[in-house]
């Protein structure tokens, strides 16, 4: 039996609290969009270390490839070709899950411990638990979680946890060539961000920024984009991401609603046959048919 | 590289042109964006293709394919018209006040001594005027009509903005935005970089592009500083060090030559190489050639090369032409070639006009493929249906196939393109039988020099005379082969200021290059690798990776050649009092007694500033050359030519002298040549970000990352032609047809040229008929059979095909 | 009919109760747990990347810890944090170094094609060697140009060439040369040039 | 006796197995559900074998019962018209559920309320059909943009718990009023039962109709 070797901030499908006393530092890796080429280095690493290969495909048209991600390719780069004021802006955005502070995928999700959420922030799946509903999907505000035609689990980017735990950085941000992914603490990386926006702002990228979104109080994997104010055009990034509305009620207020007026009609039933008693047949009709008893 | 890698990242302004860093070098490019983050460079891309590279520059410009001289030309126009030049450095590094030969002239595309027949130069007007000592005259105030700075700005006065608008297609606005940024470092403490590879190197023109930025680094003074230089971002692991070995038909170890069939006599050929100094107080240091020689010739035939037998110099084979590949499968394809060996080269993928080759490689008697790998090469003879359309049964090559080791199994130094030798260890036994290269070769050597011996034959005596003392003989370890290179004392070698001290003893491993001797007392098997293998141990093992300058020079990691030195001319960092030209860039200085710094001195380290001697010590006049003498084979200035197959038909500048007079081009291969009548689009191929050359098409996750064989348009031509992203296209040239996925995109625009639209189409290389991505034809289907007049280094950047929808 | 009730009761009581009982015997799982850290006992082996002029550092790891008993096999490679070039850093072709290294086209034996044939047959090491020297020994010593047409000393040969490696080492790529040299082989050449 | 021939008959024995097919299959649908919706529920997966053959069978169940059900309520289709009569019996629902009867409107084989369930019925299991098929995601989620299937989630949730809600309604009203469960259980139903609680079936049975 294995052992718990982080410690938890959340558990899906685990209505008490885990054990969380221990806090450890949160970590975060930056991605910075200005300095990305899309060499895919890191997804090549990201398949080496975690042992899964993608299909050999074909050529779409585009350079992206593999066009999506999939159960085997956990993170992919979406190049997007844009003509903005400074003419053409080739846009390479590394996609993957952001590992967000408040995880849609961990609220759909109803397998207790099929994902959890350690205390350094990263979201991981517990391929063992993971019962294959695809629930996740549903949940994701990002797109991200790939459900495995071959043993019907779900899988993404685990932010390297393997290597974080044992105080290494993840794969993809050792081995990027350009510097463009970092990896260190929350508070350090938002450190470095802010210098790189000031670099793109002082390059002209007037609405340089960071994409940090509040609707999921934040993530734990986030950009530093160009064009802060229009994160559509990296490839479709959400401009204020968080967890849907019907997830929210489906997977929030409505469970115990739901669960409370069950008991409520079950209550209501037990309790008018113990006050009313059984609906009989009444003497006369009894009269009427004595045969039949 | 003149620098280094991590250099770059003390660079102001960085141009990427005529190359691809971020997808052929990623690793080596984050020093670009070092540069960025940490020192506020500006970051230019100029290429024909908005390329990965061109995703984070600050600037992007495009030009068309092979017209990179007219750009940089125009470089020049505009910093001697606006006068950007680092005045002190040009005057004192540079060959600007030296006065040229009467006779020498350019007209209409040509230089003077021109040969139509020989398609050569008669080169003896390109030559400084010699005074009366025997040293070239010079006019300080570099006024003389015939000094070379007047020459140059005469030459290049053609090469208007709007001239270069022209002929390249580039937008004169952003033309002149590129030289502002490129004019800012003519300041002495601001350094421009210019970083390229196989995009310059692969033209007709090649050599002369890249001689242009170096024209441009000498004029700005960017040349030996630290963030300067023109870096060659060589293509393979050990492509540098195999140049550096003289793996070349003409040449020998440490950039000696061959004797050609003229030279039988061994004083000239010496002679002629050991260059005296054409300005007084030079170091010249070639001069020390017969030591390199002698070294080279002891380590090779041992106590058989004696000073009377000249070191066996009738040993050494005569050239009576240079016999590169390219000459190579010409005989081939004329049936004079009968036998070829491939070492860990694929060359039916590498080298133009694929049905040439296979008709080459058919007529072989035999063929010995040495290789990891099963390489397309190897498999020639195979049908493999459209993508290799041929009949084994009317092949009678023999073809031997023999398995090699692959990096991880085998012990061994790569040099990088910063000169950089690492040693590396073996991780794992090889797969099956195969062998390490050496084995291979030793078992092919002793079987040869076993019939030799028992049946003799032509010529036997270097075969039987090599040495060959290996601890075991069939299995030479990579430790004794590098400690052979390093070379070694072969007798007591006396200190020559202090006689009776005996500074190495026999059998001694030696320190540096300056140890040698001309009188066989030493054996060296590279001069320039001197020092790799001391008896302090294999210093190219060295992992102490401390920089303590800063500047990003790691003196104790590995070991670099030349003796250590990371900087190549740094001498000229500092002005001619020994100030270095930036006080935040030291990289060398003079302390008051020798020089020294974070950086090995290029120089004589104890001759004090003030001295006459230029920095420039390999030059027998001292200084960086802007008039190239007779060293080019096409002219001492660069001149733009157009590729051999031009989407324009003429050159703007010249209309009678289209393109390079001078380049490798055989008879039979005019007739393939394409126009632009019927080809009329610009072809270029390059690599990918997710492949390297045609070995990661064997690997599972670069083929993954990128499946299949795609060629890239843009979008206008694409609607022209009627394509879609996605959609199957053929392309074919004069030599052949492709057939791959079109990917269209914004990244390639239509250029205007001499008053015509030209569309450039791009076609990656990667793909073949062998490996585990999706097969897919060789790209060397469509080049053409023309070379560099000076490398023989074949235009793959350059030629012309058409396409339609398959 | 009363008995009916009651046993519908009992039914609903035996369903909630075995409900119930499954809900106290619900194994508890680990609360949660990472991958194992691949690494933990490999054998490291320092190498240089074979790809592009960068020359970036890696480390290998191997199975098994170099015993006698334990035959090595990469498993993993990823960059050398120390090299101050690469600093740790890979491209995307070196990231799958690995996948280069067990690539189901290397090469394990000798082989020949005879001229004509549709395919290779297995050969042995000396086979291969003695083959090859003969008919190198032929082609030399019918075409070896010792004088040229001037009566000077050539000693070349040029009917069999050689192209060299690009990515073999330094002391490979020496051995090499001074073998070609010492035949009299002027067709040589590296991919340098292309 | 359980089968005594006077008695009536109410449902025949296909109509029986119809109905008691689709009842188990819901109750499956039901124990297979709750543990996909809320923790609370999970252990009932233990129930099947863990919760990767709860979340593999529950559609399957779902497709069971759809059948079953879809079958049922074609073959109850027409004697589940509401009419003004059904109206009127259910203004008469608060007596009932007091237990007085005696101004309960007359009614046919199923009274209003009964109506009024299958009506209710039908739409919330063709709103778990609906949606079910958009979550079931090993199938057919994919065919969907993700906002339909988080729509889809909620209505699956919600129609569920509505549905659970009436069966247990059902449910209860079978065990209150006594011997209702005879007539799905054996088929037969007293005279006196039938004449109490449906007296216009009742008289139409005897008078020799159907």
């Amino acid at each position: 039996m294995a052992l718990q070797s982080l410690d938890i901030t959340r558990r899906s499908g685990t209505t008490t609290p885990s054990p969380a006393q221990r806090k450890t530092m949160e970590v975060a890796k930056l991605i910075d969009v200005s300095k990305c080429i899309g060499c895919k280095a890191c997804q090549a690493a990201c398949m080496e270390w975690n042992d899964t290969r993608d299909k050999i495909g074909t050529n779409h048209g585009v350079l992206d490839n593999p066009m999506d991600l999939t159960e085997n390719s956990w993170t992919v780069m979406r190049y997007s070709e844009v003509e903005t004021s400074r003419g053409l802006e080739w846009l390479i955005r590394k996609d993957g899950c952001m590992h967000c502070a408040k995880p849609g995928c961990l609220k759909a999700c109803p397998a207790p411990g099929a994902i959890v959420q350690y205390s350094n922030g990263i979201v991981d799946f517990q391929e063992e638990n993971c019962i294959g509903c695809g629930y996740c999907i549903t949940g994701c505000p990002f797109n991200i979680p790939r459900l495995s035609k071959k043993d019907s689990k779900v899988y993404k980017c685990t932010l390297c946890s393997d290597r974080v735990a044992v105080g290494l950085e993840p794969a993809c941000a050792k081995t990027c060539p350009t510097g463009a992914i970092v990896f260190g603490t929350k508070e350090d990386m938002m450190h470095h961000a802010q210098g790189r926006v000031a670099d793109l702002k002082s390059r002209g990228f007037t609405s340089a920024g960071i994409y940090d979104p509040k609707g999921v109080d934040g993530t734990h994997v986030f950009y530093v984009l160009q064009h802060a104010d229009t994160p559509g055009i990296y490839s479709g990034l959400p401009k204020a991401p968080s967890i849907s509305g019907m997830v929210s009620i489906w997977k929030g207020v409505f469970k115990p609603v739901a669960s409370f007026a069950l008991a409520l009609g079950a209550f209501g039933a037990f309790f008018h046959y113990v006050i009313k008693g059984p609906n009989e047949v009444s003497k006369e009709n009894e009269k009427e048919f004595e045969d039949e008893k | 590289m003149t620098n280094h890698w991590v250099d770059i990242k003390n660079a102001d302004v960085i141009i990427v042109m005529g190359g691809n860093a971020a997808e052929a070098h990623p690793c080596g490019f984050k020093w670009v964006t070092e540069a960025k983050a940490h020192n506020s460079a500006t970051f230019i891309v100029i290429d024909p293709r908005f390329t990965r590279s061109a995703a984070v520059a600050d600037l992007y410009c495009p030009l068309r394919t092979g017209t990179d001289i007219a750009f940089l030309g125009g470089v020049i126009n505009y910093l001697l018209a606006h006068n950007k030049i680092q005045l002190e450095y040009v005057k004192a590094y540079t060959n600007a006040s030296f006065i040229v030969k009467d006779g020498y002239k350019f007209d209409s595309g040509l230089f003077s001594g021109y040969d139509d027949a020989k398609r050569s130069y008669d080169k003896s007007t390109w030559a400084y005027e010699l005074g009366p000592d025997g040293y070239a005259k010079v006019d300080e105030t570099m006024q003389h009509p015939r000094c070379v700075l007047q020459l140059l700005k005469k030459h290049y006065s053609r090469y208007t903005p709007e001239a270069v608008s022209n002929i390249c297609g580039t937008p004169k606005d952003i033309f002149l935005k590129v030289c502002g940024h490129i004019a800012t470092t003519s300041a002495p403490n601001r350094t421009l970089t210019f970083m390229y590879a196989l995009g310059w190197t692969q033209h007709t023109v090649g050599s002369q592009m890249i001689r242009t930025a170096a024209m441009v680094q000498l004029l700005l003074g960017n040349v030996g500083m630290a963030g300067g230089g023109v870096n060659a971002l060589r293509g393979h692991s050990n492509i540098q060090g195999l140049t550096d070995l003289g793996l070349l038909s003409n040449l020998l170890p440490g950039y000696m030559s061959l004797p050609s069939e003229t030279e039988t006599d061994y004083k000239k050929y010496i002679a002629a190489r050991a260059f005296k100094p054409l300005r007084p107080g030079q170091m010249s240091f070639w001069q020390n050639y017969e030591k390199f020689h002698v070294s080279l010739m002891k380590s090779w035939f041992g106590d058989a090369a004696t000073k009377e037998n000249n070191w066996c110099f009738d040993w050494l084979p005569k050239l009576d032409k240079v016999y590169d590949v390219l000459q190579a499968f010409e005989l081939m394809h004329q049936g004079k070639l009968n036998g070829y060996f491939c070492q860990g080269f694929n060359p039916l993928a590498s080298i133009p006009n694929k049905a040439k080759l296979i008709d080459g490689l058919s007529k072989l008697k035999y063929l010995v493929i040495i290789d990891p790998l099963a390489t397309e090469t190897s498999c020639f003879w195979e049908d493999h249906g459209e993508y290799n359309n041929v009949d084994p049964s009317k092949i009678q090559t023999e073809v031997f196939r023999l398995p090699s080791t692959c990096f991880a199994e085998e012990n061994g130094s790569l040099t990088n393109s910063g000169r950089w030798m690492q040693w590396h260890y073996q991780g794992a036994p090889p797969p099956g039988d195969a062998k390490p290269d050496a084995q291979i070769m030793a078992g092919i050597f002793l079987k040869l020099r076993d019939l030799y011996r028992k049946e003799g034959g032509a010529f036997p005596d270097p075969i039987l005379n090599i040495t060959w003392g290996y601890r075991i003989p069939h299995a030479p370890s990579p430790e004794e082969l590098a400690m052979e290179y390093n070379g070694k004392a072969l007798a007591d070698l006396a200190d020559p200021t202090d006689k009776p001290k005996i500074i190495k003893k026999k059998g001694q491993q030696l320190d540096t290059f300056l140890q040698l001797r001309d009188d066989g007392s030493t054996s060296c098997g590279c001069w320039i690798f001197a020092g790799a293998w001391t008896e302090k141990g294999n210093m190219m093992a060295r992992r102490d990776n401390s920089d303590p300058s800063g500047l990003g020079i790691t003196l104790k990691w590995a070991f670099t050649w030349p003796a250590n030195r990371h900087i190549l001319y740094n001498r000229a960092s500092c002005d001619p009092s020994g100030k270095p030209w930036d006080p935040n860039r030291k990289v060398i200085y003079w302390d008051g007694s020798k020089w020294t710094g974070a950086d090995v001195p290029d120089f004589k380290p104890d001759i004090a500033p003030g001295n006459q001697m230029g920095p420039f010590i390999m030059q027998p006049e001292g200084v960086g050359r802007l008039f190239a003498l007779d060293k080019m084979a096409e002219g001492p200035f660069p001149e733009h030519y157009e590729p051999f197959e031009t989407p324009i038909d003429t050159n703007p500048l010249h209309p009678a002298v289209i393109n390079n007079p001078a380049a490798r081009v055989f008879k039979d291969d005019r007739g393939d040549f394409g126009t632009s009548k019927d080809f009329p689009y610009a072809a270029t191929s390059y690599r990918v970000a997710e492949h390297f050359h045609f070995w990661t098409k064997h690997t599972r996750i670069s083929s993954i990352l990128q499946p299949q064989q795609f060629v890239e348009i843009g979008e206008e031509l694409a609607k022209e032609k009627g394509i879609k992203a996605g959609d199957m296209v053929k392309v074919w040239s004069k030599r052949g047809f492709i057939k791959a996925v079109a990917v269209v995109t914004k990244r390639f625009k239509p250029l205007q040229v001499n008053g015509k639209t030209v569309h450039h189409v791009g076609i990656p290389i990667h793909w073949g008929f062998k490996g585990i991505a999706k097969n897919g034809y060789l790209a060397n289907t469509l080049t053409p059979f023309v070379g560099d007049a000076n490398t023989q280094t074949p235009e793959f950047k350059s030629f012309l095909v058409n396409i339609e929808k398959a | 009919m009363q008995v009916t009730r009651r046993q519908f009761f009992k039914v609903c009581a035996v369903g909630i109760g075995t409900s119930s009982v499954a809900a106290l015997g619900f194994s508890t799982d680990a609360l949660a747990d990472v991958r194992p850290y691949k690494l933990a006992a490999s054998s490291e082996t320092r190498n240089t990347c074979p790809y592009c002029s960068v020359s970036c550092g890696l480390i290998m790891h191997s199975l098994g810890d170099k015993a006698k008993n334990a035959h090595p096999s990469i498993f993993h490679i990823e960059g050398d944090p120390d090299h101050p070039v690469s600093r740790g850093t890979l491209c995307p072709k070196g990231a799958g170094l690995v996948d280069f290294i067990h690539s189901p086209n290397r090469l394990k034996y000798p082989e020949y094609r005879a001229p004509g044939s549709k395919e290779w047959q297995r050969i042995s090491w000396d086979e291969a060697f003695t083959r090859i020297a003969q008919l190198m020994k032929a082609d030399r010593d019918k075409n070896f140009i010792a004088k040229n047409s001037a009566g000077a000393a050539v000693n070349r040969w040029l009917t069999t060439g050689f192209l060299a490696a690009s990515a073999s080492s330094n002391e490979s790529g020496y051995i090499t040369h001074k073998v070609v040299r010492s035949t009299g082989i002027l067709a040589f050449d590296n991919q340098a040039r292309v | 006796m359980k089968n005594d021939p006077k008695k009536l008959l109410r449902y025949t024995p296909s109509e029986r197995a119809n109905h008691w097919l689709t009842a188990i299959t819901f109750i499956l649908l039901a124990l297979t559900g709750l543990p996909l919706f809320h923790p609370f529920f999970y252990p009932l997966t233990l129930l099947f074998g863990g919760g990767i053959w709860t979340r593999i069978i529950h559609p399957f169940f779902g497709i069971l019962m759809v059948i079953s059900f879809g079958i049922m309520s074609f073959h109850f289709r027409q004697l589940n018209t509401m009419t003004p009569a059904d109206w009127q019996w259910m203004r008469h629902l608060r007596e009932l559920a007091n237990g007085d009867e005696r101004n309960m409107p007359e009614s046919g084989k199923f009274n209003g309320g009964q109506k009024l369930l299958f009506r209710l019925l039908v739409l919330f299991m063709a709103l778990l059909l609906l949606s079910g098929i958009v979550i079931w995601r090993a199938y057919f989620s994919f065919l969907f943009p993700v906002w339909v299937v988080r729509l889809s989630a909620v209505v699956h949730a919600a129609a569920a718990t509505v549905i659970i809600g009436l069966i247990m309604f059902h449910i209860y009203m079978a065990i209150w009023m006594r011997e209702s469960m005879d007539a799905m259980l054996y088929g037969r139903v007293r005279r006196a039962w039938a004449k109490q609680h449906h007296s216009a079936w009742f008289r139409q049975v005897i008078s020799g109709g159907k």
